[in-house]
């Protein structure tokens, strides 16, 4: 790594991939219960992606995300409160109840949604971009992808775009081997996702998604390059997702014990609680107080989601400019 | 024909027919078999809600998954159509058309006219339509009326488990493109549903209950709704007869017309969007077709002009349910000129 | 106001001072500059039929040429809009919306609503609509419908210079997404526009001609052709009343009502595709709120259910012309209930 | 070039490429007299290209075509007069009058259209190559499309599927430096749009499309490839056109004396005509008779099309499936 980071990063950075965590799994739990609606689709086992990426943004950059977007949107700041009640569909989430998991959103913290929309995202982040370049701020824009809507073409035409206008972009392909139950060795043709940057004359490089410094440092070096002006990046993280596609997925077209093997060998919390307390000299006890502090966190926000009220019957016709 | 089965069984039972009646049928689309590439089992999904589960092993490779490239699939679809074969491409959700319109649009629908008749393109696309699922505003949309709009393309909104299966037979017979529309919140539906194949006719309404003093038309769930309603109300002594179109284009306008002219009342429900939708087409119609029938204002019942919310109180509140189709038939029935 | 201009120029008029005002519009589409990495000229074409041309000289880097990936850019405007800037995206004609509707109607429109009143998109959209420049299937739609269908989006349907300019700065200067649409056979009328910068606002239909006998309504290139209509048929005298929307969402409903509620009789005229368009929708509007006012059956003119055919004499039936408005208000003007 | 052409099928090839050549130059004729509507874009300069590839197919083989379709359709052996006929718009044409320029197919010929939308062209062949593919035909499907086309994302998502599927497909970009009047060297990223190929795992070869032996060659080695079953490729043939974008644009996004230099210099038909009376031993008379039989054809084409019938009334409103 060419950058060090200081305790209090390492420490920010182990904080916000156990908030994911933990967030992820209550979720899981509840949703189980029968407590929240719709399609949630769970980001646990991704963690180091959103956080080594999200650690080189600051509040004026921007991030686009997809329907597995928890995760993105902790590690940019998103108010954990929000989001919880958000999911559970009342008024006081983040986007008053309308959204809903796959809809979050936060201006204010430079997260341009979440999106029901496989590849609704990359085309957005051109736009962030474009406004920070045209106006000088030396912002920059994320697009968070799977390997499944790299396929997409508003991904391609987006990379096309971000290169042609040498906008100052990231795209984070994530890479978690599945599309729904549709494996990415089948669905990328060309095998890694790092391959397509060459076809739109930009630098591309494939990480260990599991390992927080591997992500955080090609991030720096994409940031840099787009916060000089030198136009986009692509990057390529591979991952594992932890739990099904969306809850409720049985994960039959994954091997025997694929997620076990993976939670024991590659879980990237683990390996960053081993790196910190290892080589960073970090006391185990200061990251089981982050652990406490998390759960804690979460447990007030999901106690906060069930308490808080529904939507007003009035808030239907609200938020569009007119009513027919 | 005592056999009762799931809406969404009917659906594949069709597809299961066709397939083994005609080699050309073949089917494809995201995880319509489901562990393509995968370590684990192959037919792991068989669609997002199991539609097409078990397919694979009884057709092989006439059923495919697909990248997520709706374009390319869906356009790959209508190509083959046009080359012999009789594709039926899944389009997860109607939502996603967004990215694949113009294969539907400019291309399926239109080679045959453009091309001077030389063209065919016997291409189905089925896809989910419908809110209830609390799934939030990109996943619960109707949008049949922008393809009713487009001049070339036939659209099948069915709303039972018989029409369904009868209903994407001819589907997949016919040589124009198809736009089929399954409600999400029928898949659970059960109904009576013989085993032998059988066609339903596209442009024949579904005179789904007689009646007399008002016309109801309604469109795939919200058939349910309004045959209930009128189940209710036949005890008060309001005689509601329920039309369902069952195809939005061609439309049957005669049946509707002709209801019209006996009871002089109607009401049109939808759970589309209500601008430039097939509440308003209907209305329209009857209002210049069948005119001098009328005694009342014509009434729609539509979902309102907004996104679908995600929250389940607010969405139950969209989705013109029951309540609403009640009074806008006593409001019908009660006009006084 | 003396001055005369053409509707292209008023719309060039639109975009330079609001560029000129705020430095937060830019403008982007394929070729609005034209020339970019090529040898010759910059500012090569301003756009497929130059509208925009003059405007790279003054404003550099703030229109910009895109390469042919409608989705990209059309969703870099959008994503743009919600961060603080006013792009107004060129999508070269409206046909082409299906290779990046989903940016318009899943993201753009719903932002607003979905993210709980916490985002907002001011984008415009110029577009270019319409038959009978011999563009054939693919190239002549006019397709507002669709756009209509969705809510969170507005749309907008000008038909003289003077009114594209006003309708264009209030576009602009808009919070929500807007669909500009440029009726290509308009680009050529002239009409009186003022030098200052104006506004119209949004949902107020234009009372183009005042009458009593039959309520008109027509959109873009129609209004042209209904006045015409209503000016000939004045001198038999049947005194129409010609309403132009402007825009056909948000509607003008109270306009288009207090004229049936005078008049008794109308006529609908759009050149869009009849099923789930314009004119049905706005037949539905008075069939349901107007019915009491209504003496005859509303008459829709509309283009038949086809697509546009290339050929001149067939493209010329295609489109609504004076000869069927005018049967049509002959229609209702005589019918005897 | 590692297969011989036996003279007959030069003989071909040089009548295929002066026909495209006389057809559109009489169209730029009559274009100007205003006898023809609508938007009519000429494929004069870059014959080499439809016809180098084209004479590796048969009529069972398909092909997409594009806005600039007439020479794809002229080498795929599509009836010229009734081409002529279409575009003016005339009941004998190809479309009866229905479709214009930018609608000529031929199903019969395996033309499956040219197309007014760009990038709508390569789904459509991904189409006919599964057909061919599940019936076991052997046969090839090609999609023809422009530089400014190779930036659509419906053309990225086909090159990814046909890989993806392994269909017997070939994408044939024709590279003539513009879109309409905004250069490829801005609009293509990555510069060669051969690039590409890579990063949908299939081989991609540039070649110099005023050479028809060049292309000819790219095409039988992609053809081969596909007919064996072996999946996709892609052939960028880098040529130019001599009109304008449309029949109108007066080309002045273009060097000066650009397209003087090209015909004096990289004329394909040139070269070709020298190869052929060079190398080949071909006798120039004997392409001095088939230009004389290719005016003839152009002339009488030009005069049964003014002659024949516009539609009629009644055709407004058939060949579509209902009424209203
Ligand atoms: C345009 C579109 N097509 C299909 C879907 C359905 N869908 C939702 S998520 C998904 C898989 C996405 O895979 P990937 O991009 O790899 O992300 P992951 O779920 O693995 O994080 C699919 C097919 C959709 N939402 N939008
Ligand atoms: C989807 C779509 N976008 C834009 C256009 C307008 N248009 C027609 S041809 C063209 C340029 C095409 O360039 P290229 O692919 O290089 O082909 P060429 O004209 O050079 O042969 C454009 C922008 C269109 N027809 N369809
Ligand atoms: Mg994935
Ligand atoms: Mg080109």
């Amino acid at each position: 790594m060419s950058v060090a980071l200081s305790v209090e990063d390492l420490l920010e950075a182990y904080r916000t991939m156990r908030t994911i965590r933990e967030f992820e799994d209550r979720l899981h739990v509840e949703f189980a219960k029968g407590g929240i609606p719709g399609f949630v689709h769970l980001y646990a086992g991704e963690e180091a992606s959103a956080t080594g990426v999200c650690m080189n943004l600051n509040d004026h950059d921007h991030i686009a995300s997809n329907h597995r977007g928890h995760g993105h949107s902790i590690a940019k700041g998103v108010d954990v409160h929000g989001m919880m009640a958000e999911i559970f569909g009342k008024r006081t989430g983040t986007c008053r109840g309308k959204g809903g998991s796959m809809h979050i959103a936060d201006f204010d913290r430079g997260m341009m949604g979440a999106n029901g929309i496989v590849g609704g995202g990359p085309p957005l982040v051109c736009g962030a971009a474009l406004a920070h370049k045209l106006r000088g701020t030396g912002g920059v824009a994320v697009a968070f992808f799977g390997d499944g809507a790299s396929n997409q073409g508003t991904t391609f035409e987006s990379m096309n775009l971000a290169s042609v206008w040498k906008l100052p972009v990231v795209f984070v392909a994530e890479n978690n081997g599945y599309a729904e139950a549709t494996a990415s060795k089948f669905s990328v043709a060309c095998g890694d996702i790092a391959t397509r940057a060459a076809a739109f004359g930009m630098p591309g490089v494939t990480v260990d998604g599991h390992d927080f410094f591997a992500v955080f440092e090609a991030m720096r070096i994409a940031t840099e390059r787009a916060r000089r002006g030198d136009g986009p990046s692509l990057i390529e993280c591979k991952l594992d997702r932890y739990y099904g596609h969306f809850e409720g997925d049985n994960q039959n077209y994954r091997g025997p014990d694929e997620v076990k093997n993976l939670r024991a060998n590659k879980d990237c919390l683990q390996r960053f609680a081993k790196a910190l307390t290892g080589d960073h000299g970090i006391a185990a006890e200061s990251l089981a107080a982050i652990d406490r502090d998390v759960l804690a966190l979460i447990e007030d926000a999901v106690a906060q989601a069930l308490a808080a009220p529904n939507p007003e019957p009035a808030d239907l016709l609200t938020d569009v400019y007119i009513k027919y | 024909m005592a056999r009762k089965i799931l809406f969404q069984d009917a659906i594949r039972e069709a597809l299961d027919q066709e397939m083994a009646r005609d080699p050309s049928v073949i089917v494809m689309g995201e995880d319509v078999v489901g562990g393509t590439g995968a370590p684990g089992e192959m037919d792991a999904w068989g669609g997002v809600l199991g539609v097409t589960k078990g397919l694979y092993g009884k057709y092989g490779n006439r059923i495919m998954d697909t990248p997520i490239s709706e374009s390319a699939f869906v356009g790959a679809a209508v190509g083959a159509a046009t080359c012999g074969m009789r594709p039926v491409v899944e389009l997860m959700f109607i939502d996603f058309m967004g990215v694949c319109f113009d294969q539907i649009y400019n291309q399926a629908a239109k080679f045959r006219y453009m091309f001077g008749g030389k063209a065919q393109t016997p291409v189905v696309v089925r896809t989910m339509i419908g809110a209830g699922f609390r799934a939030a505003a990109q996943h619960s949309q109707c949008l049949y009326p922008m393809f009713t709009h487009v001049p070339g393309l036939k659209v099948v909104v069915p709303s039972s488990p018989y029409d369904a299966k009868g209903l994407l037979i001819q589907a997949i017979r016919d040589n124009d493109p198809v736009i089929f529309c399954e409600h999400k919140a029928l898949y659970a539906m059960e109904g009576e549903v013989p085993e032998e194949s059988y066609t339903i006719p596209f442009g024949e309404a579904n005179v789904v209950r007689e009646g007399k003093d008002v016309t109801v038309v309604a469109l795939g769930r919200m058939v349910g709704f309004a045959t209930k309603v009128a189940d209710d109300l036949a005890k008060g002594g309001i005689s509601c007869e329920v039309i369902d179109p069952r195809t939005t284009s061609p439309f049957d306008e005669d049946t509707v017309l002709e209801s019209v002219e006996n009871t002089g009342r109607l009401v049109v429900v939808d759970e589309a969007s209500p601008r430039c939708g097939m509440a308003a087409d209907i209305a329209a119609l009857v209002a210049q077709k069948g005119f001098s029938f009328l005694e009342a204002p014509i009434e729609m019942v539509t979902a309102p002009h907004t996104p679908v919310p995600f929250n389940g109180v607010l969405e139950d509140l969209y989705i013109p349910g029951p309540a609403k189709i009640e009074a806008a038939i006593r409001k019908v029935k009660g006009y006084k000129g």
